[in-house]
């Protein structure tokens, strides 16, 4: 039982602090997201140097070897800061794909361009038409086709998708789901990349019997729903740790607001109600923020434990950002409404993240399932 | 007691959604139906096709334009306009200022902007907030100087919607600095093309530019656009503000939401996006807010009633207030549960959806929009103040 | 669309309210309470006096033929003097079911007794092993026997079972659910009172094989399931009008307490935090006030608009009832816990208005299998 | 970071529960279990069985019966009583008078008091609120005038939790009146059979007589029973109200509850009590209860980890103590939603349920009782203003 970080930990995390309090203000944000691909190359230049792009790599390919605390925290400080940038889409979501199942050859041909920010990757695997969370229940399909695969169907909400330089497409095929590595520039693939509401890049992918050759199968074929399952539990844990960062922020904002904004003669801060307010949103932050300590640490956990740990801790979060995020706007009043301050976009980037990866009630039903949680510790 | 409708305010809503289904544009009603944000041209289109069957201020006095229904008939018009998924018309000229230049404006006021403001010749805006004046709108602060026949204001006012879109405004503003600050204030209509207006749009949350920033350098109103008596602008607004109580929940269009709701949900079901858990949880809450609307509907219709009686409690506005926002707000959560994650792209502009699942795409922006609606016109912690002092006496 | 009372109606509203103004406070309650049946004789002849135990009784049959709205007036009142009298347990239910399924002959010779508060009835419907709301999944079973039946089973929460005249009986029979009119002194039954914890005197009841001749069966053979399901509609409407005058009096006894309990030098009623929950209590008791009209209202509705509003109203006013309930506890303190005031009494006796005739989450199942409400008006 | 505990708090563990499944009679977990309640000398027997093994008092000092354990170790200890359903001591005696006397009580009174404390040869009451001074507890009005080597008191106290059991009470009275009223408050220890005292018994909502007012007519206190300086004792009251963290979301409890409502809810279903809908209801909520409940463990063990640490924020206290009351009164209601409406004839004493379904009985009463966590103890209003105060500088 220790809440403690290591040394390394506690540099890294400082590290991570300084890089978003210094380089990533709100105005940081605005200016990349105005970027054509939705995010700012310098600023991925100065994660890369900052080593955050390799973090969750094993040494031996050239990254650091982070585990689930350290992911932890590197989100939580870029969700203090709205970090628009795509590092839990492309590092932890398509490289975590790559570093689960990708054959030596296949790592080794990518990894060092990722961990220097050269390389982007992307995972297309949510469906337009498919169920809201899934790992197998797909309509994308792959058929054999002479050495190769012919891939046919929609992926939705493909995050940095059209600035990608390589797809990681999950599509049903003879013995399961299996993972594919797809150029973007293929025939047959129509990317179309648009601004989601959070303010992060996403991409619509079409695949039109786009050819895939034998070697472009990550992780053997069939394995993808194992694959998909281990990873989608480490980017939930970082996902949870995300909105901890960004309710923090939202909060801190919030409180410092209350005690500035004056109306009636006095601080808005003064009235008992807008203060009651204030501290329900702050212990459902404390609460979020040992559910995200519980996730990062489930990672190392026996599979059932990993597996609900996890669920609960989204669960909890999608409701504490649901309501972190509403009241943040309410106590603002009218200027949690504009893109033009930060509140606003906390509120959006917090809705997104009880979207993703199953929302409160998709995870409170596997819990439900499951006739409840596994004791701890 | 009974429920039931009278037969003539039975002929009356067959009158209305006769009506409705033949005069409402087809283009319009999609739209509408698919939550797209609508044009200014949109907005004076329908309300000129009402205006043409002369209900386009059915609440205004009959000799204005008005129509000599009780409140009953009002309640149905507007329950059927936002079942046919008609647009509301602009709310600034046709529940704000109308009614007030009708009750308190100089007939040569009311001669030369009622007939205008109904048609919408005129678009209106309301520029009470400023970045002092929230809830505590009278500490406004924008000065108007008299000079001669003019006054000359000078100041600030912001989340003004809409202002983009408007020729007119009307504002308060301060004439005197001396007494309790509700004293002071006078209420002027404003010409938006004046020297010395700036417009500035704030971009908001839900993709959208409808609210504003105006400023005043040296603008010069005429005295002749002043509303009653210099100093009195506060009664003037407080009219305003409690003018309309049989619309305020907005049963009709949560009634209309929530159907569409049900039509989503069994949408996705027979599409095999929906497992049978999903299924029967968005069942019960859709049958939740059915009962949490069924009884605001009831208590909308005691108002309603108490109204046609001449009599109601002055806190009842804010009852229906809240607990309406509550339900609008609550029903857009569960649109953005409907749509899930694939509601994550959404297009540059509101609503403006790619064919038959626009809806999902459009949720989240519905969801964002619609968190204003417990903020502005008095923010729910303004409307429980009132209540607990008006109806509680504490 | 009419919310007005008749000239009638507005008379027995006052009639009852003065009534329990001027005969029924607290003190009044609490002295029923301890009499050995856990009711007052004398307020139940006065009861009588007022015509209100023949309220809803056909003209033709000495009553005063009240409909929904009337028994709605009647039960507000009740409820805003706590009424512990088992008004709607003999009269509406008993009395209820007699008036619905019972022959002439039935009538006759019971009628004018319980409209002179000389007879009492008691329904024993639920039974302790059982679903918590049902009309006809019931184990007490009714055999044939020579020219009678014999009914074996258990019934609990029997509404003054221990101090009735004779009970009404349910019980699985070939052909469905027959109601019984039984003796509580014959034969193979033993009842079991004891105080119900919202003060009102209830029953266990227990059958041995209890004999009960052919003419003792109410409204035919099989027809039970048809009479409960209309009894409880009315009922329910009954109960939720109960819940609105209960909650109307929480309430104003709250803000009185707000206005004149000080503490820190003011009166707590301005404290803002606690104004503002006045105020969802209060939006609560005015939403719960709708839904009683609508409940009795309903009542005249064909069947399925009926079933459903009614339902509707019970869901509501559950939640409204626990809501009120809780805060009007929460926001009086300590004294709130305390059964020598009232306020602990109200909150006792809308926890169970809650769990009888199915509670707010019964309900709102009712309504999600039906697809929503109708339309009314 | 980890959440294992070390090798040597297991092994502690395992000696907690071996002993817990030893010297627990049986009798008294059975009671427990269904929720019966406990008299004064099942309380005082299981004090007597844990002081004989040293462990009633372990957060007192060592020298006074205390256990060197780490607050892990600490909520360990408790976590295993609540799983084990072991009585818990009685409060008054064990976190609140013991460590008060330990810390600032006179060497003589230590030795005079704390033994009998720790094996409840006596029993205490805490004498703190009155009439007027609830939440405001500092407006306390006793008065307690100085007669040579005693103080004369008059006056009354309210809501004196199991004051018909005590031997003694811990008191603050009001020795002065002149200054801030925080100020001139002395912590005095009276005798219960002191001439002057009277104790009336207050029925409870939950059918126990366990609330009591006490009144005092000109009560005499040696001056050698007050607690440190005249006029601090609203110092040491503080001091008693912080004291104990580790335990205050009693998680553990919640822990054997939540087992219990799913064994409940198994129970009945297997009977066909409960339709398929009710069951996937049930479950659902049992779900969202299991998450709330880990993420106050989390807290607590954060707590308890920055304690051990020696550090930790002030106000982390409230957030377990709000958090913690509110889950075990929504797991009151989910036992009271279980039991329906069969749960409605209660037997006349608390729990005495019969035979298997006593629980079934026990549950509006378990309901009822547990209103007063969120109302004693400092409301949750007065810990969400603690809160605004200390955490977030409002």
């Amino acid at each position: 039982m220790d809440f403690d970080l290591t040394e390394e930990q506690r540099l890294l995390s400082e590290t991570v602090s300084r890089f978003v309090a210094d380089r990533y203000d709100f105005h940081s944000r605005l200016k990349a997201m105005a970027e054509e691909r939705g995010y700012s190359r310098a600023i991925w230049d100065q994660m890369a140097d900052l080593g955050l792009l390799g973090l969750p790599f094993a040494e031996g390919d050239g990254g650091f070897g982070g585990g689930g605390v350290e992911t932890m925290l590197v989100m939580e400080a870029l969700g203090r800061g709205l970090v628009v940038e795509p590092y839990a889409g492309a590092v932890l979501m398509a490289g975590g794909a790559l570093r689960l199942a990708g054959s030596p050859a296949q790592k080794a041909a990518r990894l060092e361009g990722i961990i220097a920010g050269q390389y982007l990757m992307a995972l297309a695997h949510s469906e337009p038409d498919g169920p809201r969370h899934t790992v197998d229940q797909l309509r994308t399909r792959g058929v054999v086709d002479g050495d190769g695969w012919r891939l046919t169907g929609a992926k939705t909400a493909v995050i940095a998708g059209d600035s990608t330089d390589e797809l990681i497409v999950s599509a049903v095929t003879p013995g399961g789901v299996t993972l594919f590595l797809v150029d973007p520039q293929a025939d047959g693939i129509a990317v179309q990349g648009r601004s989601g509401y959070d303010g992060c890049r996403v991409a619509d992918v079409r695949l039109d019997g786009v050819w895939a050759p034998a070697n472009a199968v990550l992780g053997g074929v069939g394995s993808g729903s194992a694959t998909l399952t281990r990873l989608f539990e480490e980017v939930t844990a970082a996902l949870v740790a995300e909105a901890v960062g960004i309710m923090t922020d939202a909060l801190n904002t919030t409180v410092d607001y209350l005690k500035t904004r004056s109306q009636f003669g006095v601080a808005i801060g003064s009235f008992q109600a807008l203060q009651h307010r204030a501290v329900d949103m702050m212990m459902q932050v404390e609460l979020a923020r040992s559910m995200a300590i519980l996730a990062a640490l489930s990672l190392e956990m026996p599979a059932v434990e990993r597996r609900l740990n996890i669920a609960a801790a989204k669960a909890k979060i999608g409701q504490a950002a649901r309501f972190v995020g509403q009241q943040a706007v309410q106590l603002h009043g009218a200027i949690g409404l504009t893109l033009e301050y930060k509140i606003g976009h906390a509120f959006k980037r917090l809705t997104a993240i009880d979207a993703l990866l199953g929302d409160a009630d998709h995870h409170l039903d596997v819990i439900a399932e499951a006739g409840g949680l596994p004791a701890i510790g | 007691m009974n429920l039931d409708f009278t037969d003539e305010d039975r002929a009356f809503r067959a009158d209305v959604r006769t009506f409705l289904a033949e005069a409402l544009p087809d283009d319009l009603r999609r739209k509408m139906v698919e939550r797209r944000h609508l044009a200014k041209e949109d907005i004076v289109r329908w309300q000129r096709i009402l205006n043409a069957r002369g209900w386009a201020v059915p609440a205004w006095p009959v000799e204005w334009g008005g129509q000599p229904w009780t409140p009953t008939q009002r309640y149905i018009f507007q329950e059927e306009m936002a079942l046919a998924h008609a647009p509301e018309g602009s709310p600034f000229n046709v529940n704000m200022i109308g009614p007030v230049i009708a009750r308190f404006g100089t007939e040569e006021q009311k001669r030369r902007f009622l007939p205008r403001i109904a048609n919408i010749d005129d678009w209106w805006c309301q520029g009470f907030s400023e970045p002092g004046a929230g809830s505590d709108l009278a500490a406004l602060k924008t000065s108007a100087v008299r000079d001669g026949d003019d006054y000359v204001l000078n100041g600030q006012k912001i989340w003004t919607t809409q202002a983009q879109y408007a020729d007119w405004m009307f504002a308060l503003v301060r004439t005197d600095n001396t007494g309790k600050k509700q004293q002071g204030i006078t209420f002027l209509l404003l010409e938006m093309k004046s020297p010395g207006i700036t417009v500035r749009p704030i971009p908001s949350i839900d993709g959208i530019s409808d609210l504003n920033e105006v400023f005043f350098d040296n603008v010069r109103v005429p005295v002749a656009n002043r509303i009653g008596e210099e100093g009195r602008g506060w009664d003037y607004a407080k009219h305003l503000l409690g003018h309309e109580r049989s619309g305020i929940a907005r049963i009709g269009l949560s009634k209309e939401r929530l159907a569409q709701l049900r039509q989503l949900r069994a949408d996705l079901a027979a599409r095999g996006m929906l497992t049978a858990a999903e299924q029967a949880r968005l069942d019960r809450k859709l049958a939740e807010v059915a009962v949490e609307l069924r009884a605001l509907e009831l208590t909308q219709l005691r108002v309603v009633a108490a109204d046609a009686a001449g009599g109601g409690a002055a806190g009842a506005a804010s009852i229906l207030k809240i607990k309406g926002t509550e339900l609008q707000q609550r029903m857009t959560e569960l649109t953005l549960e409907l749509a899930g994650p694939a509601g994550l792209g959404v297009p540059d502009h509101h609503g403006e959806g790619d064919g038959t699942d626009g809806w999902r795409a459009a949720a989240p922006l519905f969801y964002f929009t619609m968190r204003k609606v417990s903020i502005f016109g008095g923010s729910n912690e303004i409307q429980k103040n009132i209540i607990a002092k008006t109806m509680l006496g504490l």
